[in-house]
């Protein structure tokens, strides 16, 4: 292994180009053709796309779950060959346990880390009460609603106190309300524990509330950057902020973008 | 060469230790004995299934007649390949079985006939045949392939000028010779008590009874042994035929003890079936356990023209040795 | 007329018709119970019934009433204990084996393919092979005592729980693997949390089949060596035809496996209380 | 050093680092094949080697020389095709049987809780029971001609079908329920739809496991009452000793199986092929 | 079966009640506990709520997958108790038939009605342009993105041609420009085939957007209706009634009724 050395970049993505391998017809596909970024230590960055361009699968790379066939994907110095416990994912379908409850399903990250029961059991309740599943605890996955697996899902992945933090829609199944306080929680944390983040959302409005960059792709399949967008946004940020006229700028500005990118 | 004797001969010992744990359940085996056990051999025996014509054995194992004699017996009841196996491998280095013995002996040097006890007195029944010459055209039913049942019955047809496989089709029809008979499948086979009476109940007839017919061959329980065992131990298997031929008088005055050893080694409940079988049986317990060299010829013919030509280059003699027989005497 | 009058003329899906009666809150709470034994004692009364009115031959079909006796008289007799432990050990030895090695081996087989690429053809060619045939060489191989029946149990139970356990390993839902593998987890770690859970149906049934399995090896490996055992017994009551006893061997053998069935059963729904009922 | 540079050190999961050459590109495209074969090739050698070097008796593991040339004797004599056709015809019937009557009968016990509560405990009994010993009985239930063997083939084999059928069935993700059911679809067109594509693999594995059973009864089967068959010459073979020939039965029917296997397997590869790797 | 006969509503729900048994403790979780609701043939009804209220639990019940305990529920004069042909739901979660293409898929709900093969065929790739996934015919649902799928799910029930079709947040994945799209055809396609149509989101705009009417259940479990507001936007709609003041003003009514019933 070469020696992990300070950078500029928590991540570095280089032309990194991923191509499913296609079982029924045998033939690739290539889902993301090009796509460079740099993400900073302790940066927010948001993705956004239209359906089916590759998001997921470019999250999934970042996180070791999936091959790259072309270009670099540089984590902290150092080429990402798989899965780390730097990092931890929501997956956009909850992937919950179906066989453990609730506080099992949230525990499981820390459980895999070894970390001592007691605390394991500390962080985890504290977590699902954060994602407001107080009460819930000792449910089975098919006994919750959607959103709340969800919140499960994030639940785990913050419990497990990652460096880098990949969401992929966590929020898309939450009502207006509960997302709002969700998106606050995680500034919150973000902030306090000093994490870096990727966040993956369809809310136009959302990516340029949470993000200190957000980055659109390009129709899929074979997605590239089609723009990358600092939101120079004021923190700590709260409910003015979706009224400040910048705000709504940049909004508009994306939501420009990506409709010609449709064209 | 496969195995050696020394490995035989330890793994007899080994499983009588079992033998050990059930002979302190068995009703006469004292506690007592079981602390003089050191001085006895151990030996394991093996015969083919269970039946009557063992009687003796299994009041020699009741009355544990063998320690008199120095011997533990662990008595085990082998399929018919297990056998040729065991008395090869020297696992079991006394066996008695029929001309499967005899093709243990032709394949492997290691293994030499050393007795009998007794040729098996069949009687032949049958259902809607009315003499021996109906036979013809029909399916009889034999137990196994190369036992003593099958024997009998192609000695008992050729006595009767008809060719097994041609004029009269034989079917291994295992443990169920007698309840083929009587659903018609097969039209006649060998049976022996209790299973003779259970016939006559169910209205068979009785066509022959093989000891009362001249040149019947193939009906001995031919006994093997493992030789490397027997150099190292003749006295052994001199002293089993000493102890048997004890058990074997004893079964003539001891009628009730006998009829115990019988039920529990059979699992045959019936007392009156088993009363019957005792008597029919009682004079064809052997005290004499020379086996007959024509004996062996025949089955080395049949095994020659059946299933191991090797048998042709093989006289009986060299492979008998009625020594510890004669020993007996 | 009002809707909820047209309502109650129809008959649904609506809680509230609920039975109320005694019998009907007993049958429901107990309905597995009372449908099985219903079943059962029904076959018995039918077989019991074929042989009173001479359609048969108790001779070679036995009735329940006979076998009732002669068990009874088989179990209250010294043989009994000493059979039953020496079956027993023998089941235990042998088929606990098959457990201990074949979950794991079925596990890696699933896990690792090219492991699996390596043994399948052996497995498929071991399995397929009608091990029966080759009984009287355990002899010669493991000896007369207790290793041939344990190895003969062993080796007829081991393949329904390596192929089951496989099979369960290979159709795990991809998408609960990410999870771990997002956390770097070691296979050690994801064969407990993942694979193991989500196999235990198919594991199960493997357990289960397998037991099956075992039980015919007791039978078969105390039919070629043995002196003591419920098997023997059966074999030494086989060859003077004595039905009943055979009948009764068979229902000890059997009870045996039904209650380990039972056991089993139990622990799957013990691991698989998260599961929804797919039935209406 | 920038970025890149550092990369390449790095040994990963680059696609590009794929092999190139020759040997190793039809390797890739026929690991399975070549894995296996080396197995067996290895096994084979192994065995070979072992009775050449005086290690076993041949009598008592014959060799694989030894075993082709017995094969070949037997194979050319005019007993064989007719020992073939009688085995082949009894294993059809008995296995086919087994799987017309098992495969419905494990869905309708899946589906139907009452039914399967009615009947589950005499399955656990039947399946628990060592059947073989009941085999004698089995001449005269049903005749010493095939009736009898194809009988004890179809029991030896419809328990792992049924079973496994009833598991795949009892499994099935329930969320795939709601789509036919919020179509009102019938019970037939949700087990064609649903429920048999989603127990394909636990059929497969209980239908891969019946085979083998029904290989076993086979040999079973024509152990009583035969007077050809492929088992009943290695019956024979295996009473009188002569082990070289006992084994070219045993290939000869597990060659059998293993095609039969293999058939299986790319008829679960077909219906499977919509299915994620596990593997990484 | 009592006689089909004309009424005023298309469906009638009164004080329904829903319940779950929970396996694990044999205990009853109310999950629905007082719904009343009518919706006119040929309405378009929204129901927003917070996450886990019941929305999905009232839905299931709807389409007759879920007993209820309490209340009634009454379709076209006859009481609900159990499925019909006359419905058609688009699942939260996609429960797609994995081992059928994207085209098998579609075809599913027409199939089990026995259509002609020929018309199921023509229906379905119809149906499949129309959500955007043509040349994604023959792909197997693991192969799709979480919005494909969502779009599978969609043009399955759209093209068994309903009377009523119950949608279950079928946008939920979807990036802002395709949804518009969705949108925009959802409306059209219910306008020209004259359905009836009962729709669950958590994007207020959305609802606004689409309804009729828009029902806002209390916080769960144990949800009540909270509110049920006509929504008199003119038809058709387009992105201009989206800057409709009124449009607005009952965006930001729903926003704040929902925050008030979290209190
Ligand atoms: N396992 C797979 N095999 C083959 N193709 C796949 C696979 N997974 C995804 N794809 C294809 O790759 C492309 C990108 O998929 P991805 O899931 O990354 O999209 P996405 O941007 O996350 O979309 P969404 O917003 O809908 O979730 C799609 O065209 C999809 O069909
Ligand atoms: N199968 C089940 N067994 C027990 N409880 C359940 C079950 N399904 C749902 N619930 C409970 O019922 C309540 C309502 O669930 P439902 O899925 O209807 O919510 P929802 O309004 O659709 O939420 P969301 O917006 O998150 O999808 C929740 O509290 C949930 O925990
Ligand atoms: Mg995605
Ligand atoms: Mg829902």
């Amino acid at each position: 292994m070469a020696m992990k050395m300070p950078t500029e970049y928590k991540l570095v993505a280089e032309h990194v180009g991923i191509e499913y391998r296609v079982k029924r017809t045998g033939e690739y596909l290539q889902a993301v053709r090009d796509v460079s970024l740099q993400i900073k230590p302790q940066e927010f960055v948001c993705i956004v796309g239209p359906s089916g361009c590759g998001k997921s699968t470019f999250l999934n790379a970042v996180a070791g779950l999936l091959p790259f066939n072309k270009g670099h994907l540089i984590l902290d110095g150092i080429k990402i060959s798989g899965p780390g416990k730097d990092r931890a994912v929501v997956f956009q379908s909850p992937a919950l346990l179906p066989w453990r409850t609730v506080v099992g399903n949230v525990k499981y990250g820390l459980e895999l880390r070894g970390t001592d029961a007691a605390v394991m059991e500390e962080k985890s309740m504290a977590m699902i009460k954060l994602v407001g599943l107080g009460g819930n605890e000792h449910k089975y996955p098919n006994e919750l609603s959607g959103g709340m697996q969800q919140r499960v899902n994030l639940a785990r992945a913050l419990a497990s106190d990652p460096e880098l933090l990949l969401l992929d829609e966590p929020f898309s199944a939450l009502d207006a309300q509960t997302r709002e306080v969700m998106q606050n929680e995680l500034l919150r944390i973000w902030q306090e524990t000093k994490k870096t983040a990727m966040f993956i959302t369809h809310q136009i409005d959302e990516a340029v509330f949470l993000a200190d960059r957000v980055i659109v792709l390009s129709k899929g399949p074979g997605s590239v950057v089609a723009a990358d967008l600092e939101i120079k946004l004021p923190r700590p940020r709260n409910e003015a902020t979706k009224a400040d006229p910048e705000f709504l700028a940049k909004v508009a500005e994306i939501r420009e973008l990506i409709l010609n990118e449709k064209k | 060469g496969c195995g050696n004797g020394g490995s035989g001969a330890s793994s007899g010992t080994e499983v009588a230790a079992s033998a050990e744990a059930s002979g302190t359940n068995s009703g006469n085996a004292q506690t007592e004995e079981a602390a003089a056990s050191r001085e006895l051999t151990e030996v394991t025996v093996a015969m083919t299934a269970s039946g009557i014509a063992y009687g003796p054995m299994y009041l020699a194992q009741e009355q544990d007649i063998w320690a008199k004699y120095g011997l533990k017996v662990n008595l085990v009841s082998l399929d018919v390949a297990a056998i040729t196996a065991g008395l090869i491998t020297g696992q079991v280095p006394i066996a008695f079985s029929g001309a499967n013995v005899v093709d243990a002996a032709v394949k492997s040097d290691k293994v030499k006939i050393g007795g009998t006890i007794g040729s098996v007195p069949y009687m032949l029944y049958a259902k809607g045949v009315g003499s021996l010459e109906d036979l013809k055209g029909k399916v009889v039913g034999a137990s196994a392939p190369g036992g003593n049942n099958e024997y009998a019955m192609i000695t008992l047809l050729q006595s009767i000028g008809l060719a097994p496989g041609k004029d009269v089709e034989v079917l291994y029809v295992g443990a169920s010779i007698l309840p083929t008979i009587s659903e018609g499948k097969v039209a006649a086979g060998l049976l022996v008590p209790p299973m003779s009476f259970q016939a006559e109940k169910m209205g068979l007839t009785n066509l022959a009874t093989l000891s009362d017919i001249e040149g019947i061959q193939g009906t001995y329980m031919v006994g093997g042994v493992h030789q490397p065992f027997a150099e190292k131990n003749p006295q052994v298997i001199e002293n089993f035929f000493k102890a048997y031929k004890e058990a074997s008088l004893l079964t003539q005055t001891e009628k009730e003890a006998t009829l115990d050893a019988l039920e529990k080694w059979t699992k045959v409940t019936d007392r009156e079936a088993l009363d019957g079988a005792y008597e029919y049986f009682k004079s064809h317990w052997p005290t004499e356990f020379q086996v007959p060299e024509s004996e062996i010829e025949f089955l080395l013919n049949q095994l020659a023209a059946t299933t191991n030509p090797d048998a042709k280059n093989v006289k009986a003699a060299d492979i008998i040795d009625n020594s510890y027989a004669d020993a007996v005497e | 007329m009002n809707t909820s009058q047209k309502a109650a003329e129809v008959t649904g899906i609506d809680l509230s018709s609920f039975p109320k009666r005694q019998w009907n809150r007993f049958y429901y709470s107990n309905e597995r119970f009372i449908l099985g034994a219903s079943g059962v004692v029904f076959l018995l009364a039918l077989w019991e019934l074929i042989v009173r009115v001479n359609l048969v031959d108790p001779l070679f079909t036995s009735s329940p009433a006979r076998i009732w006796t002669a068990g009874i008289q088989y179990v209250s007799s010294e043989g009994f204990v000493n059979d039953f432990i020496a079956s027993g050990s023998e089941l235990l030895a042998g088929f606990g084996l098959a457990l201990v090695i074949g979950i794991p081996l079925g596990i890696v087989m699933g896990w690792y393919p090219k492991f699996n690429y390596l043994v399948d053809p052996i497995f498929n060619f071991l399995y397929a092979s009608p091990r029966i045939a080759l009984v009287p060489l355990f002899i010669i191989w493991f000896g007369i005592g207790m290793g041939s029946k344990v190895a003969i149990i062993f080796l007829s139970s081991i393949f329904p729980i390596v192929f089951n356990t496989l099979m369960g390993v290979k159709t795990i839902d991809p998408v609960l693997l990410n999870v771990p593998r997002s956390y770097n987890a070691k296979d050690y770690q994801i064969f407990k949390t993942v694979v193991l859970p989500s196999s235990v149906p198919a594991i199960i049934s493997g357990v289960r089949l397998g037991l099956g399995h075992a039980l015919i090896g007791v039978v078969v490996g105390e039919m070629t060596a043995a002196t003591m055992g419920v098997g023997h017994m059966m074999f030494t009551a086989g060859q003077t035809f004595q039905t009943d006893l055979v009948f009764v061997g068979l229902i000890i053998i059997a009870g045996f496996g039904v209650i380990l069935t039972s056991l089993v059963q139990l622990l799957e729904r013990h691991f698989d209380k998260w599961r929804v009922d797919i039935h209406k």
